[in-house]
Order: structure tokens, then sequence, then C-alpha cells
């Protein structure tokens, strides 16, 4: 295992966004659907703040940037 | 009859409230059936603790049966006892001794006031103020010792035989007495600071459970249930029997028929009581406690019918004698059954908060409405 | 290997499998409790990135927001005890497949790409950084975004009043 | 004197200790559990008290004696109650989603846990000083209500589904409330931060620098906790005389005991975030130039000073607890709505009026 770093949370992010993909897909009842998009959209929040923290330290985007999809 | 678990077509949830349920004081089962929070309908269902009172006493002398009743409304067991004592009596055409008719009211009263602080701490211990019923029970514990004292017993006392009182009272009755009414004084604005002056009481009680005037009088609603709507039922003052016409005292009539308002003709009728006792307990006539009766009582052929005030509501004795030792029939019209069947009626459309306060403020004892 | 990195593994691990089951699982209830165990493993990485700020606001939104709400709708709309029927297995293989492919492609795309390495020193991100952040007008602030969501709040605040008020005549 | 009863002084000792022995990672470790038992150690001290404390705060209010049979004046009543709970069978009844069910009480239970890690107990005496140290403790304590809506659900109970369903709509919109009346002290202080909000309050508490709006506040986040901890008067997730016992009515055992301690500890946390809050923490009363009366006031360690406050406040809890009648759901939400959020909302702008113009003292 390597020391976890950007990679690492680039899966992750991707890997909740196709377990959201797929349970959207599956699902046929409006909570359940709705409850898949809460992992796509959190899985483009932790995008933003592993960027934030593995690139583009220089600015705190990521924070205020995840903020706007959470509302 | 719905279906006892589960929900309705509409979607309303049927909750069974008891037979085992903090807030029915005693085996009561009501059906409710909930919209979210608010009661759509209350279906009360009894026999869970019926003994079949009334018939049991068709095989018991005249002066057995009485000790029955104690078992009814255990809290008003002497204006119970009193009731059908005054029903033999009435029969036997016997002449209480004045003694014997002071010592029943007084103790009646006082029967009352404990019965009522009771229901006070447990109205309180419903709404979710524990405090109260701890305060209303070192009142309480007073007059039942008073009781101990004279009767032998602190809760069913069988103390009202035919033609009087069964024993002297104790020695100790008038210092006891007064002991009380200097202590209950000096308590009663304490009940009021903690309880009827509370702003969540208010806003608790206050137009919740609305009975007026018509609906408690359709319903047979008596007692302080039935006045606090504006019904004028008081027995002691309606069809006043024993000495009660002689004293002086007001009968609490309210106007709003809401829960805070069945709360408040109680809490008046207490100091009602209060100013009875102070009346006789310095006036109890020298003489015989118990008029002379045959050790055999046989009541002549008839129909005798007696009603008294218990501390619930209007409580009558219907007796059929054929003459025999044992009564031929007995029925007893219980206040507490009439304002239960109140209870749907009020509560329909209130919160499921609202049905225990408010069947706090009907004062139901269970084994009264389940005879 | 460092107690840091055990850490991560098993927020990772967390993370991914209650995503997993809930999306899999057929109880709608469990599947929204698995949602925000999903949800809190997310908040445990931005603890672990130190992002304190971001994971304790995915914290209270989710947890005493989201979930709550998401729980009440289960409540008030379905028979939460009942199990949700599977879906046809057409369509189970068809999402599985889609959804593989397009992780396959993402992570192809991850591999390939050379992230820069960061040059300058970490900033500030401290809460009051990010509050400067959201209120600033100038070219990385995020006032406009800021006050777009909040009309879009309002709007969503006012019909949920119309919505209300409209079962109002009918009550008794 | 005070040097005693410095905890600095001794947590660093070990810390250096620590590392001077092992490697960073055991270190780590090690620190990691020596803080776990202490946490655990505390939770079980903690519970044992306050449950101690609330039936002897309840026999005073009802003119009883309350326990007094099991050790000298009752001291091991609770020990022995604990015993009693832990040697119970754990009853899971028919029909319950029994992984729901029995995972419920432990949320509850590390939920109520997680809360101890900012508090200050006293001087340099804190497991985590992270910088959000009060939207941590708000976050985690939103966890809770996760922990009473699965209990209820699972329960299979329609009592219980009641209670839930009531605990859940008063918790979410209380922490609206209590948050805001954090809020005031957040912004005078500038800072989230556990240990910068208790320095702030060196020359004075926030309840006395803050002028009305902050007493405005205080009084506000007390009736806010009350409510969010359900608790009398607002205990409508239990509401025994209504629901026999809510959310937890299918609970017994040990089970139970984890709610019911978990209720405690959130108790303990709100208090004492209340009085790291509004009174200061662990900094001890000083009233302005009296320097004689500061020096006796420093004499008291500053543990004594937190834990005072906080009981307190707790006694304050419970005395709401057994002289109020309970609110209905409706009013509950209604005073909640109506009357504390728009306060606690005005109250706030006041305050950041206060402290834009430095008017606080």
């Amino acid at each position: 295992m390597m020391e976890p770093g950007l990679y690492h949370m680039l899966f992750i992010g991707a890997a909740l966004f196709f377990i959201g993909i797929y349970g959207f897909l599956t699902r046929r009842n409006l909570i359940t659907m709705l409850m898949s998009l809460e992992l796509i959209l959190n899985s483009v929040c932790l995008n933003f703040i592993a960027f934030n923290r593995y690139v583009w330290t220089d600015r705190a985007t990521g924070p205020s940037m995840s903020a706007v999809p959470r509302i | 009859m719905v279906e006892e678990i589960g929900t309705t077509d509409k979607g309303e949830l049927i909750i069974n409230v008891g037979p085992q349920h903090p807030a029915t004081h005693g085996v009561l089962h009501l059906v409710i059936t909930l919209d979210g929070e608010t009661v759509r309908k209350v279906e009360p269902h009894l026999g869970y603790i019926h003994r079949s009172i009334e018939k049991m006493s068709e095989s018991l002398s005249y002066r057995q049966f009485i000790y029955a009743t104690s078992r009814m409304d255990y809290l008003s067991a002497h204006i119970n006892n009193h009731a059908c004592a005054m029903a033999v009596e009435k029969g036997l055409q016997l002449e209480v001794p004045e003694r014997a008719q002071v010592i029943r009211v007084l103790m009646g009263e006082l029967t009352r006031i404990a019965s009522h602080v009771l229901w006070w701490g447990a109205m309180a211990m419903d709404i979710g103020a524990f405090t109260p019923f701890f305060h209303a029970f070192r009142e309480r514990e007073m007059i039942n010792d008073i009781m101990e004292e004279s009767c032998g017993a602190r809760l069913t006392m069988n103390y009202m035989v035919p033609g009087g009182v069964m024993y002297d009272i104790h020695p100790n009755f008038h210092r006891r007495v007064k002991e009380f009414i200097a202590q209950f004084k000096r308590k009663l604005p304490e009940y009021d600071e903690l309880v009827t002056g509370n702003t969540i009481f208010r806003a608790r009680t206050r137009g919740v459970g609305v009975l007026s005037k018509e609906d408690a009088i359709s319903y047979g609603c008596s007692g302080p249930t039935g006045r606090a709507s504006g019904v004028d039922c008081d027995i002691r003052k309606v069809q006043p029997y024993g000495i009660y016409d002689r004293l002086d005292f007001r009968q609490i009539i309210g106007k709003e028929g809401d829960t805070y308002s069945r709360y408040l003709v109680r809490m008046q009728e207490m100091r009602q009581s209060l100013h009875i006792i102070e009346q006789l307990i310095d006036n109890i006539p020298e003489g015989d406690f118990q008029a002379k009766t045959k050790a055999v009582l046989k009541v002549p052929k008839g129909e005798y019918y007696s009603r008294v005030e218990t501390a619930r509501g209007d409580f009558g004795v219907y007796l059929v004698s054929e003459g025999g030792l044992t009564p031929y029939r007995i029925k007893y019209r219980s206040p507490g059954f009439s304002n239960l069947s109140a209870l749907d009626h009020t509560v329909r459309g209130q919160k499921i908060g609202d049905l225990v306060a408010i069947m706090g403020s009907f004062d139901l004892v269970i084994p009264d409405i389940d005879r | 290997m460092k107690g840091e990195t055990i850490v991560f593994y098993l927020l990772a691990a967390l993370t991914l499998v209650s995503a997993a089951m809930a999306v899999g699982t057929r109880r709608i209830f469990r599947s929204a409790v698995y949602l925000l165990s999903s949800l809190i493993g997310i908040a445990g990485l931005y603890f672990w990135m130190r992002f304190e700020f971001a994971a304790a606001v995915q914290i209270v939104v989710y947890a005493g927001g989201i979930a709550v709400l998401i729980i009440f709708s289960v409540f008030l709309t379905q028979r939460a005890g009942d199990d949700m029927p599977t879906p046809p297995m057409l369509r189970t293989i068809a999402a599985a497949g889609a959804a593989l492919l397009g992780m396959g492609l993402v992570m192809l795309q991850l591999v390939a790409h050379p992230f820069p390495t960061p040059a300058v020193a970490e900033v500030d991100r401290s809460v009051s950084a990010i509050g400067r952040r959201m209120l600033a007008t100038g070219d990385d602030g995020f006032a406009l975004p800021f006050e777009v969501v909040s009309l879009l709040l309002l709007a969503a605040m006012i019909g949920c009043i119309v919505i209300a008020m409209r079962a109002k005549p009918n009550q008794p | 004197m005070q040097h005693m009863w410095n905890f600095a002084q001794l947590t660093d000792l070990i810390h250096g200790w620590l590392y001077e022995t092992f490697p960073p990672a055991w270190a780590l470790a090690f620190e990691m559990i020596i803080v776990g038992i202490a946490v655990i150690g505390l939770f079980a001290g903690l519970g044992l008290v306050l449950v101690l404390m609330e039936r002897k705060v309840s026999a005073f209010m009802q003119i009883r004696l309350g326990p007094n049979r099991v050790g000298p004046k009752g001291l091991m009543q609770s020990l022995a109650d604990t015993l009693k709970l832990l040697v119970k069978e754990g009853m899971t009844p028919d029909g319950v989603d029994r992984f729901l069910f029995n995972l419920a009480p432990f949320i509850a239970m590390i939920a109520a846990m997680l809360l101890m890690a900012p508090i200050a107990f006293a001087k340099d005496f804190q497991i985590w000083d992270l910088n959000i140290g009060v939207l941590y403790v708000t976050a985690i304590s939103s966890l809770n209500v996760i922990a009473i809506l699965m209990a209820g659900w699972s329960s299979n109970n329609k009592y219980s589904l009641l209670g839930a369903m009531r605990s859940g709509a008063q918790i979410v919109s209380y922490e609206l409330s209590a948050g805001l009346s954090i809020l005031t002290v957040v912004v005078l202080t500038g800072s989230l931060q556990i240990s910068d909000i208790v320095t702030a309050q060196s020359n004075g508490w926030w309840i006395f620098k803050g002028h009305i709006p902050v007493l405005i506040a205080f009084v506000i986040y007390m009736i806010a906790v009350t409510a969010e901890t359900n608790r009398a008067p607002f205990d409508m997730a239990e509401a025994e005389s209504e629901l026999t016992g809510g959310f937890h009515t299918e609970y017994s055992g040990m089970k139970f005991a984890l709610f019911f301690l978990a209720e405690y500890i959130n108790v303990f946390i709100v208090c004492a975030i209340g009085a790291t809050l509004f009174l200061g923490g662990w900094m001890p009363l000083h009233i302005g130039e009296w320097t004689a009366f500061n020096g006796i006031m420093d004499w008291i360690p500053s543990s004594v000073w937190f834990f005072g406050k906080t009981f307190f406040l707790i006694f304050l809890m419970m005395w709401f607890r057994w002289t109020f009648p309970r609110l209905r759901i409706d009013q509950l939400l209604n005073l909640e709505w109506r009357y504390l959020l728009p306060i606690g909302m005005v109250n706030i702008l006041l305050v950041t009026v206060i402290a834009i113009l430095k008017w606080h003292f």
C-alpha cells in the first residue's frame, strides 16, 4: 500500500460517483434516487477538497466551492 | 370495530393505549386512531377488571354488600358506602343519629379532599410534572392516617354501616383533623404556585378538550367534570342528603368546560370541603354513633334509590328487595362510566398530549367504570 | 506503515463499503443509515486532510439535516419496514456495466494524467479565511455564487410556504 | 499550591516520555489508548455521578430522601443500578430490525463520547483542541438524532416511532437556536477554537462582558439544549405519560443503559459547552482590579472552576425537569420557530454590532 495522496482521494471520489450512478440507474424510487444523487454530489465535494489539499494549496477554494453543491 | 393493530386506509395510525399504560391510571384500554399527532377517534375497551360487583352484591347480606362498593371507586370509598347505607336505611326507615350523620359527612369530605389531592398530583404527572405528585401525597398521607385511626383501614375503609358508622371516632380524631386543616391551608397556595400558575400548565390546559354544557348533559357527565361545563349537578345541593342542607358551602360551577376549568373546579372544591370540615369539626354532637338495628337485616319488599356526590360525581344505588336476606337486584350508577363516555367526543381533533391531559382532568378511576 | 495511513484506509473502506450497501440494500431505512455512514466517512476523510471546517459542515449538513430529512420522508411516504422490489436483472446488469465502464475510463484518465505538485506554501485554511473568500467580490471571490445560492434557497423557501399554505383551507 | 492541580505539566510529562521512549507511531498509539481509557473512565464516572445527582436533586425537590440504602447516604446506588442493568437480560422483541436495533444505542454512545474531545476540562487539559471546536460539538451532537430515529424506527413499535419523529423534529429545530446562541460568543471572540474562547474570557466572562445580548443568548442556549437533550419540560421523545417510553420503549438491560448514559453525558457536554462559552470555562471569577479577591479566586484550581460551573448548569437543568410540566409538541415547535429563533436572529445582529464597535468590555 502506498502513502495515501491525491490519487487515492480521486479514486474514492470516482468510486463514490459510480456507486451513485449505479444506484441512480437501478432504483425506481424517488427517495432512493435522491440518496444516490447525494453520493454523487459528495464525490464531487471530495474531489474539490482533495484538489485543494494536494494541487492548488495556495487558495482556499475547495471548501468554499464544496459549500455550493452542498446547498 | 377497527383492526386493533395497524393503519387505516387513510394512513391513520391505530394505537393501543393500555391496558397497561402510565396515563390510564389503571387497566383501561383505549384504541386511538391517530393522524400524525392528532387524535381522530378514541374507543375505550372495558372489562379488564370487571369483578361483577353488582351480581356479587345479590348474594351478600345487607350489611356485607356495602363493603364491595369500597372497591369500586376506591378513592371515594366512604362516600360509596354512604350511598349504600342510605339505601338500606331508606328501606328499613332507620333514623340515623345526629352524631353519626356528622361523622359521615366529615369522613366524606375528608375523602373528597384526599381524592382530589391525589387527582391533582396525578393530573400534574400526566402533563409531565412529577414533583406535585409527591407534594400531594404528603397531604393525602395525613388524611390516610386519620382514616386509619378511626376506621382501621387506609383505603377501603368500610366504615359506614346501616344506621350509622361502625365505631366511634378515635380520641385523636379532633386534634388530627385540626392539624390537617392548618397544614392544608398552608399548602393550598403552594399547589397554586406549583401548578395552577405555571405558564406551561395553562398553555397545556386552556381551551383544550372543551365539553359544552349540552354535551355534558347528554353524556350524563356529573361531578366536577359536569360542573366545569356549567351543569348544575352537585347532589349535595340539588338533592341534599345527610346534613348537607344545613351546611354552608358553595357549588362550584365553571364556564368554559375545558381542561383548565375542570382543574379549577376541583381546586375550588377542595377549599369548599375544607370549609365544611371546619364548620363541623368543633360541633360534633354527643350521642350514639349508630342506631339500634337487628342483628340480621331484612329490607321490606320494594325499590329504593339513593344518590350521593362522590369525588367523581353522581353515584346512585338502586336497590330492589324481595324481602329476603339479600338484595334481589342492585344497580350502581357510577359517575366514571358516564364521564368516560364523553372522552371520545372531547378528544377528537386534539393532540396525543391533550388526550392524556383530558383523561387526567376527567379523573377516571377504572374500577369505578368496570364494576 | 504510519498510523495515519491505517486511518486513511479504514475511512476509505467505511466510505466505499457503506456507499455500496446504501445502493444495494433492499430496506429503504437501512439504505438511509448506510448513506449517512458513508457521508460520515467522507467527513472523516476531510478531517484526515485537515479540512476541519469542511468536515464539520459535512456532518452538520448531512447528519443533522439531509439524513433527518430523508429519514422523515421515508417515514412519511413509504412503508419503511417492507423490502423494496429487486430491480430487474437486465437493468442491474446494465447499470453495473455502465458504472464499471465509466469507472474504468475515469481510472485510465486518472493514471495517465500527471497533476502538478504544489509549488506555493499552504494557504490559511481557517474558518475566517473561508469566510472572507465566501464574501469576497474579487477575482477568486465567491460572493456571486453565494448570493445566487441564497436566491435559490429563498425561492425554495417561498415554494415550501406556498405548498404548506394550500393545505390550510381544507383543514377542519 | 495551584501547580499541584496544573494538569499541563502532567500531560507534558507523559507526552515527552512517550515520544522519547517509543517511535512516533507507537507513541501516538499509546497516547490514543491512554486518552481512550481516560474518556471511557470519565464517561462511566460522570454517568454514575450524574444519575445519582439527578436522583438526589429530584428527591430534594420532592421532599423525599432519595437513594439512601446502598453505601453511605446511598452513594453506591447508581453503581448497584449499573450492575443490575449489566446482568439483566437484553430483550430483543419480535419483528425488529435487529441490526439497527442493536446498533442504535452504540451510535448514541459513540456520538456522546466523540463530544468529549474538544472540551477543556482544566487549564491546558484538553484531548483535542481543534480549530473548529464549537462547530465540531454542534456537528457531532447532531448525530444523536440519528441514533434516536434508528432506535425508534427499528423497534417496530408505534410509540417508539412517534417518539422518534417528535425527537427528530425537536432536535433539528432547536439546533438552530443553540447554534445561533453559540455563534454570538463566536462572533465576540472571533474564533471557534475552545481554547481561544476561554482565553478571551480571562478578563471577565462573556455573560458579564457581553451586555444583555449575551445574557439573552445564554438563556436561549439553556432552553435550546434542554430541548436538544430531550429533557423535561421538552422530553417529548420519551413523554412517559403519553408514549410510555418513546424511542426506548422496547429497550432493556444494557442497551437501555447505554441510551440512559448517553443522555446524561449529553447533558454534561451541553452544560460544559455552556459553561465554556458563557461562564468562562476553567477561568476563575475575576472582578476588575480587586487584586486580593482575584488572587484568592486564582488559588482555586481550574478544574474545580470548570466542574463547578458545569454542575451548576446541570443543576439548573434538573431544576427545570423537576418543576415544569411538559409542553405539547406543537407548542414546543411554536416556541422555537415563533419566539426563540427570531429573538436569536435579532440578538446575533445586535452582538455583531457590539463586536464591530467594540462595545464589549
